[in-house]
């Protein structure tokens, strides 16, 4: 099915509660290669029917305006998927 | 009998399940997340809050702690355990008990009394109870919807593990309106509800009798203690 | 990277004559001519942040300073009796008996919660439980006071939304019972919601703490979160200057809260308290590392030596300045002597907490902060903390106030027939400020910690502090902006009666008063009225109750462009009780028990939910309150409680006695017959004011037939008026009022039950 | 920074209560032309040297058993950036 993905990350500045708490998890277990870890959001848009410039315009504009907050989020990635 | 209570990082309802505990008679002993031994206690509580933030998934970090790792290994001989909450996505997420709880369908944390039905009285924590027998308890969860595939959903169905059905109200949007769970040797119930929040009257769900006199929950309590002497 | 290039003390005596951005920082030039003259040199960049943030409005009450004072002035000797703790420390302290204590206080994060409201209201219940944390107690329950603007507004959704989430979202993960609050809509809060949180905290007499570092030699240790780049700026910029100035925006504005930290923080605190192993501590709130250094410094009249490099942080670019400035959440200052340091360790090590000691207290009156082997800030810590500017504002009397009070609600229409009164009825209580606030408040945990006796949608919120007897206290507060703009003196007064008042209908003795004075901005000399008007009322009226303020908080600069919003003073009144098995519920449970109005009912609709809700007036004076009265009820209250007289007693308040009758029944689903005649000939008015006129000092009470002798005699002993306004019925699940009709209660409780669901989904 | 970027999605044949309310917003500002809408997570594991393969096999393994719930969920891609 056709799909618009939207990635949505907590911007680089600010703390991420849910990212440091999966961090020290791993740590615990010993995983100390990883460094640091943050959690966002990936969101799927389905379409009954291929997908258009349109549809990845509005994405767009839905993603920043809606699916995500500017203050503390950034938007990284819109891709699509047939 | 030694009910152990255990605490993670940001569990909250542990004094309270401690204070049911003794409300219904038992000697509660607290227990800590890091700790490998249970302290011989003869049955346990996983009691609500937000163990580790409930970051990632409700329960998935604390069911990798130590005293739930043990929790998990005496279970299976037949320790019982009471997951309430929180402690029922601990039970989940270490799949001593099937499916799973997500984000409630109308997105709010919801605190309400909530209605149970009571399915099935023959578990550790529930003999006190009537089959079918209607209780109120506190409900206060943000992640309560329970979900399974329907194959799981038909086994629980069939083998009577559904022991609580939300009545009136489906609070979350949970399957089969499903409030808890057993396991098939019927030592380990988990359920949303608080229990240990209907245990003291004055400070439990309002009834038709009187505001806050509520003590449902406390049969929970005495009844695994009756198990214990019988067992 | 460590940052290398920074301003340091040597470079600002040589080049005395470096251009600084005082201005962008929201100084005065005034105000950065008395910074150089107290260093005697122009401030290193540092220096210059830590006294910029330190001197805005917010932390350092420049506006508001000479007004607070009267707090502390207008009060007896035997109001201070049970104050452990006044005004000036991070929250008052009361002594409730037994050996207890209590600390409560409310504070503002508006400006906060209108940009992000989810992080902006969820951070603002972390700053307060620290608050609270601070003083040595355990936190055991939060309030919320929320105004928003008009309900039908697209944004007042996301507000609500995003604001209501947030304290759920916090609150709830700390594990404290929420027990009650205010949400109120009106479109002058539009583009400036007000996000109020209240705490309170228990603990025994001997564990209070003070911020202070008294000991030199004592370790001065930066504990909880890492230090990022949150809020940057925040304090001064965002909650002391108008929307409109934009200051610098490269780091984030807002502060993101983290429960499960605050909550491990809290459990650690109280371990590391009852070991004894901090002789002073401090939260970081606003102002940071800046404030927590410079306070404890001052408050026990020391300095400190402090190494800012081993700050631990989240991001190794910020610079000194910023890390002195950040408001990243859940961290704490402690002040630890050197033998304690390893019990201090094995505690902040069980519950994983990081902590970094950042230097000691010394016995000299001086803050030195490090920057590796570069010196960075040298100042009095006095004149960072405390030393700030005052500022006695220009105030005038506002223009339009006159043409405003003499726009009274009498030349409304009023019901001609029981049809309209009954619709009138319905149309009040299914508006969305006097509609059921479950939307709201269902989000919130109440029973977690097993203690809650009381909470919503009851009068004031009722916690148990002592499982061996009982003893517990009670808190409400109340605000009434409509009343505030009309007389902002009279309109505190009306919120301090009307919580004093939520208190002792729980059976609760009122014994000492917080408040979060929410204005606009004190540079315009008409707030500036308000607030002195506010103020004194405040101060007057607890002085006439016998009820300390213990301290509080302020909000200037809450207007969108050049207006305002009305002054919205929150007061909130704290109780106690000997034994909360005594408490007074406030909905009616039982069949056949007689209800009585106490208090008198003039014809007082300036300002009322019915000018509001039936003709969107608003104009005129609002209700006359009389101190004297309150006390007089309260102590009726408390007698009958003691004795056991009374089965439910609600206060009349906005909406009047109609909505304190459906409230009534709607609780427990309990009918009532009313009749209003007798009430109606002894005072003398016509059935819109019996219904809804917002007298003061008046309470329903619900009395068993078998006390009925007892009671009348017990209020005609202490001369509060009492009439019989009619019976319960419980059977008949409708509500009678002689001369209205009959409504089903169903039916009366669909409008009410649907408002705010049907608004916000 | 190398990451490892973990991306999680809930079964496709659960219920999405999340995905289905940002759905129906849509739906009410007009997007119709949006069938569905299904929201999971990104997950980033920050490295502070250059990822190895024994790296993306740990997190495969630390994707599947800790940072999903194989009951409710399913990783949809594991990739890595430099
Ligand atoms: N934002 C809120 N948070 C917690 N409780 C609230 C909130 N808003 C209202 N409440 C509670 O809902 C109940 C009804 O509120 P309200 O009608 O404003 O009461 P009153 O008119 O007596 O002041 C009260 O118990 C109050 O404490
Ligand atoms: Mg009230």
């Amino acid at each position: 099915m056709p799909k618009i993905i939207v990635e949505i990350m907590p911007k680089q500045d600010l703390l991420d509660p849910q990212g440091k708490a999966v961090a020290n998890a791993l740590h615990r277990s010993g995983h100390n290669e990883i460094t640091n870890v943050r959690i966002g959001k990936r969101i799927e848009l389905h379409f009954d029917r291929a997908i258009t410039q349109g549809d990845l315009d509005a994405a767009k504009e839905i993603a920043s305006s809606f699916l995500s907050n500017d203050v503390i989020e950034d938007v990284v990635a819109i891709t699509k998927e047939d | 009998m030694k009910i152990g209570v255990i605490t993670y990082p940001g569990t909250l309802d542990d004094r309270d399940a401690q204070r049911a505990v003794r409300l219904a008679g038992g000697t509660p002993v607290p227990l800590w997340h890091a700790d490998d031994s249970l302290k011989g206690v003869d049955a346990v509580v996983l009691p609500g809050g937000f163990s580790y933030g409930d970051y990632l998934r409700c329960g998935a970090i604390a069911a990798k702690a130590p005293a739930t790792q043990e929790v998990v290994r005496l279970a299976k001989q037949g320790l019982p355990v009471l997951g309430i909450c929180n402690g029922f996505q601990v039970l989940v997420e270490s799949h001593l008990l099937p499916g799973g709880l997500i984000r409630n369908e109308h997105q709010h944390f919801i605190c309400r009394d909530q209605k149970l039905i009571v399915e099935n009285n023959k578990t550790a924590w529930t003999n006190l109870f009537e089959e079918g027998q209607e209780i109120t308890i506190p409900l206060k969860n943000g992640e309560g919807g329970y979900i399974a595939s329907d194959e799981t959903l038909k086994m629980l169905e069939a083998e009577n593990r559904v022991v609580f059905r939300y009545s009136e109200v489906n609070p979350n949007g949970s399957m089969n309106d499903i409030a808890g769970l057993t396991n098939e040797r019927g030592n380990v119930v988990g359920l949303m509800p608080h229990p240990e929040h209907a245990v003291e009257p004055g400070f439990g769900p309002d009834t038709e009798i009187a505001m806050r006199s509520g003590v449902d929950g406390l049969k929970f309590f005495q009844s695994v203690l009756k198990a214990l002497v019988n067992a | 990277m460590r940052v290398t290039n920074v301003d340091t003390v040597t470079q600002a005596f040589e080049e005395s004559d470096k251009d600084q951005p005082w201005k962008e920082l929201g100084l005065k030039e005034d105000e950065y001519q008395s910074i150089k003259d107290i260093l005697g040199r122009r401030p290193t960049s540092s220096e210059l942040a830590m006294y910029s943030v330190m001197w805005s409005e917010h932390c350092s009450y420049k506006s508001s300073k000479i007004y607070l004072r009267q707090f502390g002035e207008k009060v007896t000797p035997e109001m201070k009796k049970d104050l452990m703790v006044g005004m000036g420390e991070n929250a008052g302290v009361v002594d409730v008996g037994e050996g207890l204590a209590v600390t409560f206080k409310v504070e503002s994060h508006n400006h906060p919660s209108y940009i992000e409201p989810f992080q902006g209201a969820a951070t603002g219940v972390g700053g307060i439980v620290r608050d609270i944390l601070t003083m040595g107690a355990r936190p055991v329950a939060v309030m919320d006071q929320l105004r928003f603007g008009a309900p039908e507004s697209a944004d007042t959704a996301r507000v609500v939304h995003g604001v209501t989430a947030g304290i759920s979202f916090y609150g709830n993960c700390l594990g404290l019972p929420n027990i009650g609050g205010e949400t109120v809509f009106d479109k002058v809060y539009q583009g400036n919601p007000l996000v109020n949180a209240l705490a309170v905290g228990v603990m025994k007499h001997e564990d209070l703490k003070l911020a202070k570092a008294t000991n030199p030699g004592d370790l001065v240790i930066l504990f909880g979160a890492r230090t990022g780049a949150e809020g940057m700026a925040g304090v001064s910029v965002l909650a002391s200057e108008t929307f409109d100035s934009t200051g610098p925006t490269k780091r984030p504005a807002v502060q993101v809260g983290d429960p499960f930290a605050e909550k491990v923080l809290i459990e650690c605190c109280l371990e590391l308290f009852y070991a004894g192993v901090v002789a002073g501590i401090q939260d970081l709130g606003g102002a940071g590392i800046s404030c927590a250094t410079s306070e404890l410094a001052s408050n026990g009249g020391k300095g400190m030596r402090v190494q800012l490099q081993d700050v631990l942080l989240r991001d190794d670019s910020l610079t000194p300045e910023e890390i002195l400035m950040s408001e990243s959440q859940e961290r704490m200052m402690g002040i630890v002597p050197k033998e304690s340091l390893e019990a201090f360790e094995a505690i902040v090590n069980k519950w994983e907490v990081e902590y970094s000691v950042l230097g000691e207290v010394i016995d000299e009156d001086r803050l030195y902060i490090n920057w590796g082997d570069k010196e960075i800030v040298n100042v009095p810590p006095r004149t960072v903390a405390h030393d700030g500017p005052v500022y006695n504002r220009p105030v005038a009397y506002p223009s339009y106030q006159d043409a405003l009070n003499a726009n009274s609600s009498s030349s409304l229409k009023r019901a001609e027939n029981p049809a309209e009164l009954a619709a009138q009825l319905l149309a009040i209580l299914s508006s969305p400020n006097q509609a059921d606030k479950s939307w709201v408040t269902a989000q919130y945990d109440k029973y977690v910690m097993g203690n809650t006796a009381l909470a919503m949608p009851d009068d004031a919120g009722m916690v148990r502090v002592s499982e061996e007897t009982g003893l517990g206290i009670t808190i409400a507060t109340d605000a009434n902006g409509k009343y505030c703009q009309l007389d902002p003196q009279q309109g505190v007064k009306l919120a301090l009666a009307e919580a004093y008042r939520n208190v002792a209908v729980t059976g609760a003795k009122p014994k000492a008063v917080t408040n979060c004075l929410n204005f606009g901005s004190p540079e315009n000399p008409e707030v500036m009225w308000q607030f002195k008007e506010a103020t004194q009322g405040l101060a007057d009226g607890c002085l006439e109750l016998g009820i300390p303020v213990t301290g509080g908080n302020v909000s200037f600069y809450n207007q969108t462009g050049d207006v305002a919003i009305y002054p919205t003073p929150v007061v909130g009144v704290l109780g106690v009780i000997d034994d909360v098995a005594r408490r007074i519920p406030s909905g009616w449970q039982d069949e056949g028990n007689n209800i009585y109005l106490l208090g008198e009912t003039r014809d007082e609709l300036d300002g009322s939910a019915w000018a509001e809700t039936i003709h969107s007036h608003l104009g005129g004076k609002p209700p006359i309150v009389d101190l004297k009265k309150e006390e007089q009820l309260a102590q009726l209250l408390h007698g009958a409680a003691i004795q056991g007289l009374i089965e439910s007693a609600h206060d009349i308040s906005e909406g009047g006695v109609a909505v304190a009758i459906a409230e009534s029944c709607l609780r427990f689903n309990v009918g009532a017959r009313i009749w209003l005649g007798d009430l109606i000939d002894r005072d003398n008015i016509d059935m819109t004011a019996a219904l809804f006129s917002e007298s003061q000092a008046r309470v329903l009470v619900a009395v068993g037939r078998e006390d009925d002798v007892k009671f009348q005699a017990l209020c005609e002993a202490r001369g509060v008026p009492c009439v019989r306004i009619g019976v319960t019925d419980k059977e008949s699940e409708a509500l009678e009022i002689q001369g209205i009709g009959t409504m089903q209660l169903n039916e009366v409780r669909e409008g009410w039950a649907k408002a705010l669901p049907e608004l916000f989904g």
